[in-house]
């Protein structure tokens, strides 16, 4: 018992762990295009997170809508800012925000 | 079942959200729907206040039959109706208002887009405001929190130029990041004592550490979204850049439904801190607001930022008093009626003067104030709501504003809070200089050119005035607004939990 | 610049310290709800407890929730007079292949999910969204092209959730019960067609959210 | 000993304070609509936490709906939040909140 308690806790360890640095990344990282990639990934972990809370109704929807639509949304906005940014190339040279860091 | 109030009260919220959704079903005829649903959402309102004055006590609906804990109740009392009340009178004003002000004068489609998106946005508000008002648990008003955010940022962006598109993201993210404290919080309480309704919180509640927590992120989070000194660098330039009749709703109500839910649940829910430094950094806060807001509206160029940055002065006021409330909670029911007779009196004169301003930029195209000199002849009607308003804002007797500075200076000195004398009256002076830089503007004799101003219509320009003469009544009101509010006050729920 | 942002920095490392010291130091045997709400499940109608919660306890919350979906669609259509230019997935026949067969699965998924809801984990929002990713995946690829007659509709689907869940708000409380109090013995079947109209409406929502303004033309 | 209830509450504060800080510092919008977007993970993580009371027992499922709530309505958000800033990069050429007014980092 006490041996399996500390392998679950180990786990949650891990598995917090690994969110936090997605999240961090996701925030920080220059291009924003890996940025949203990170993102959906760190909705990914937390659905997981989710099961290890036995909130499975919960991971569906963060799998579906936290990350996988969100994501979707950020992605298409992302090429929509890109393109429109392309195509005005004035003072705005950069097409992305590797200045935002 | 008609003559029991607890069976309007989902009324007042589904009538303008049906509205809402007719409105944009069928865009060919959203101004039907708006008109219809204001007539009976006000006549449900007003319809309540008859009974629950009738009744003189609580209304409960347990929405779902189960009740608190385990279900949501609806809670109309005193405050929630006069809130639900005075958003009723205003929004008459603004449905009037918006029609003559959206209509569309020519056939672009950006005009009948405007006109179109107007009425479902602004129906969504006023169902947003009234379930708001209502609400008698947490992360219910948490949801009602962010359909108004949502409905006010699209009503700011309908003008859809760069400097008011930034102004309406700013504000949106403003907006989202303090409901999101505001949510944290409410998960604090969550986690100290199981409930989310107010009134069994208030039962529940003691001075511990989730408690502070929570007072403290709730506070920040409603405070931002009220637009208090230090927070208020949002809403100058979102409440002066929207259209006329969408600014007089942020001012006017939009700005105090979040005041309103910081009031309720530090008048119950977060009560045991009463005596911590939090509602006194609320009060300190409220002074910086009303010199700093002052200030600036005086330094300002245009008319709508003045009125704006007025609104930042005003705020201010609603938070002085808020440790005296505390102290007194049910017993003493002055000071909560002269912060709800001082809300009040600003809603209508603050939603007169953005409606007058927005007559003028109508009129006139532009709103410099040095564009206004000599308009009191050609507008006299919308002149006078402006300093009709401005009465009330400056608080000169017999004004609404004047009878609420009354009520808190005798609380305040009754304490001995002095120094709220010294604040009440140097606001007072600094707003009759903004008002009367304004009213010299449009007295000056007019420089020539001054024969292109476009007539108004009716629906337009009687609005204002009978807004800023509501503020003036309201000097009459005092002992109504009292014995309103009695009903439900101290605001704790009598069933045990 | 980057003394406010070590400020803010500052600051926020403060609040979360402090925040999360108090968190951890609530004691994990508090009082809460669940004990309350498991022990009405019997009564909701549906065997999920999420589900009774969201549709029956506090359908209130979930009823505002579908106006605030409702909302962010006007709202946004209000902003965006076109669709934004949206990506496009190059259309390789393995992807094409790809999306057509899962897009019927998809629409299973959803449905299932949603029956499974009243009594398993899952849900209308759930199936919503599983649709509503259908829905994105078909834009994408750009395998369909909305017709004029189609664009007719979106409203009507847009308002069936909530238009139901108010209707139902509405009967019950005509029918002399509370608001969304629903009879026992018909509390299933109530909840079934506020989830069916939902689903359906959720489905819509997401996938506009995704297209980002009232689908007219392509802007370029 | 920390259990592992406590410890994904934590995480989920730190997560309010990561988002938080990406929204007050970042300038670009996409950036701080993903800043929102993690704060409000880190609220409904903490929600959760607090609802979880180990294998043996059940979890409240009070937060876990009112987490879907929460997780539509955030969608909701980033949807509004994107189409306006994707207006503000079609009037302004870029998807910048610049400050126009005055310096925000007050918060």
């Amino acid at each position: 018992m006490g041996i399996t308690m500390t392998i679950i806790d180990l786990l949650d360890l891990v598995l917090i762990i690994t969110l936090l640095v997605c999240a961090w990344y996701a925030l920080t990282t220059p291009d924003l295009f890996n940025a949203v990639i990170i993102f959906i990934a760190f909705g990914l972990l937390v659905a997981l997170a989710w099961v290890r809370l036995q909130a499975p109704d919960v991971a569906m929807a963060e799998a579906a809508v936290g990350s996988g639509l969100t994501g979707a949304l950020l992605l298409s906005s992302l090429s929509a800012i890109r393109r429109l940014q392309l195509k005005q190339t004035d003072q705005h040279a950069s097409p992305d925000d590797a200045t935002a860091k | 079942m008609v003559a029991d109030i607890a069976f309007w009260l989902p009324l007042i919220i589904l009538v303008p959200l049906l509205a809402a959704i007719g409105a944009f079903l069928f865009p060919r005829h959203s101004f039907r729907f708006a008109f219809i649903g204001t007539l009976v959402t006000a006549a449900v309102v007003f319809g309540s206040t008859g009974l629950l004055w009738q009744d003189k006590e609580v209304a409960r609906h347990a929405v779902g039959g189960w009740g608190a804990p385990l279900g949501i109740d609806m809670v109309l009392d005193g405050l929630s109706m006069l809130m639900l009340l005075l958003t009723a009178v205003i929004g008459l004003a603004i449905t009037s208002y918006a029609r003559g002000y959206f209509l569309p004068k020519n056939n672009s489609s950006e005009s009948w887009h405007q006109y179109n998106y107007f009425w479902p946005l602004w129906l969504f508000l006023w169902a947003a405001l009234n379930a708001l008002f209502l609400s008698g648990d947490l992360f219910n008003l948490y949801v009602t929190l962010e359909l108004l955010g949502f409905s006010a940022v699209a009503l700011t962006a309908l003008v859809r130029k760069p400097a008011v598109l930034k102004a309406a993201m700013r504000y949106l993210l403003v907006s989202l990041s303090g409901s999101l404290m505001y949510l944290l919080g409410v998960v604090f309480l969550y986690a100290g004592y199981g409930t989310l309704d107010i009134a069994l919180l208030g039962a529940v509640a003691t001075n511990t550490p989730e408690l502070v927590a929570a007072a403290a992120l709730i506070t920040v989070g409603l405070v931002m979204k009220t637009a208090l000194f230090p927070f208020h660098f949002w809403l100058p330039p979102a409440h002066a850049n929207a259209a006329a009749p969408v600014s007089a709703l942020l001012s006017a109500l939009v700005v105090k439904g979040s005041f309103y839910i910081l009031l309720r649940v530090w008048l119950v829910a977060l009560h045991p801190l009463a005596d911590t430094f939090i509602p006194q950094l609320l009060s300190g806060l409220g002074m910086a607001a009303i010199i700093w807001g002052s200030l600036q509206a005086m330094r300002q160029t245009q008319l709508k930022m003045l009125v704006a940055y007025s609104t930042v002065a005003q705020l201010g006021y609603l938070f002085l008093l808020i440790p005296l409330l505390l102290r007194g909670r049910g017993d003493d029911i002055a000071p909560l009626a002269g912060i709800v007779i001082f809300l009040s009196a600003h809603a209508l004169a603050k939603a007169a003067a953005f409606l007058s301003a927005g007559n003028l930029l109508y009129a006139v195209g532009e709103d410099r104030l040095s564009s206004l000199d000599g308009l009191t002849r050609k507008m006299p009607l919308t002149l006078a709501a402006f300093g009709v308003a401005g009465v009330s804002l400056i608080a000169l007797p017999p004004s609404g504003g004047f009878i609420a500075k009354w009520l808190m200076l005798n609380v305040a000195l009754e304490h001995g809070y002095w120094w709220l004398m010294i604040v009440v009256i140097g606001g007072g002076l600094m707003a009759a200089v903004y008002i009367m830089r304004v009213m010299s503007h449009l007295f000056l004799e007019a420089r020539g050119h001054k024969s292109d101003v476009k007539p108004l219509p009716l629906c337009m320009s009687w609005p204002p005035f009978g807004l800023a003469v509501l503020a003036i009544l309201l000097v009459f009101t005092g002992v109504l607004v009292t014995d309103m509010l009695v009903i439900g006050a101290p605001w704790l729920l009598e069933v045990a939990p | 610049m980057t003394a406010g942002r070590g400020f803010v920095l500052l600051l926020i490392v403060l609040l979360v310290l402090v925040l999360a010291g108090i968190i951890a130091l609530v004691t994990p045997d508090k009082a809460r709800l669940a004990d309350l709400a498991i022990a009405n499940v019997p009564q909701s109608g549906v065997l999920n407890p999420v589900t009774a919660v969201l549709l029956n306890f506090r359908g209130y919350d979930t009823l505002l929730e579908v106006a605030v979906l409702f909302l962010a669609i006007v709202g946004i259509w209000s902003m965006a007079r076109h669709a934004r230019v949206w990506i496009k997935i190059p259309d390789t026949p393995v992807l094409v292949v790809f999306v057509r067969l899962l897009l019927p699965l998809m629409v299973i998924a959803a449905g299932y999910l949603f029956w499974l809801g009243a009594d398993f984990p899952g849900g209308a929002f759930q199936g919503g969204a599983v649709l509503g990713g259908m829905g994105v995946l078909w834009v994408a690829a750009a395998l369909w092209q909305p017709p004029a007659s189609f664009r007719r509709l979106l409203r009507p689907l847009l308002s069936l959730g909530i238009l139901a869940f108010t209707t139902v708000a509405l009967l019950t409380l005509f029918m002399g019960y509370n608001l969304l109090q629903y009879p026992p013995a018909q509390a299933k079947t109530l909840i079934i067609i506020i989830e069916g109209a939902a689903v359906l409406s959720i489905g819509a929502t997401l996938t506009l959210l995704f297209i980002g303004g009232f689908p007219k033309k392509r802007e370029d | 000993m920390l259990e592992s209830t406590q410890l994904y509450a934590i995480a989920g504060i730190v997560l309010f304070g990561m988002g938080l800080y990406a929204l007050i510092v970042f300038p670009h919008l996409l950036r701080k609509i993903l800043g929102m977007n993690i704060m409000g993970t880190g609220v409904f993580m903490v929600f959760v936490a607090i609802g979880y009371r180990g294998l043996d027992e059940l979890p409240d499922p009070v937060p876990h709906a009112l987490v879907i709530t929460g997780i539509v309505v955030a969608v909701c958000a980033t949807g509004l939040a994107l189409a306006l800033a994707t207006q503000i990069g079609i009037k302004t050429g870029t998807a910048r909140l610049t400050p126009d007014v005055e310096e925000d980092d007050g918060s």
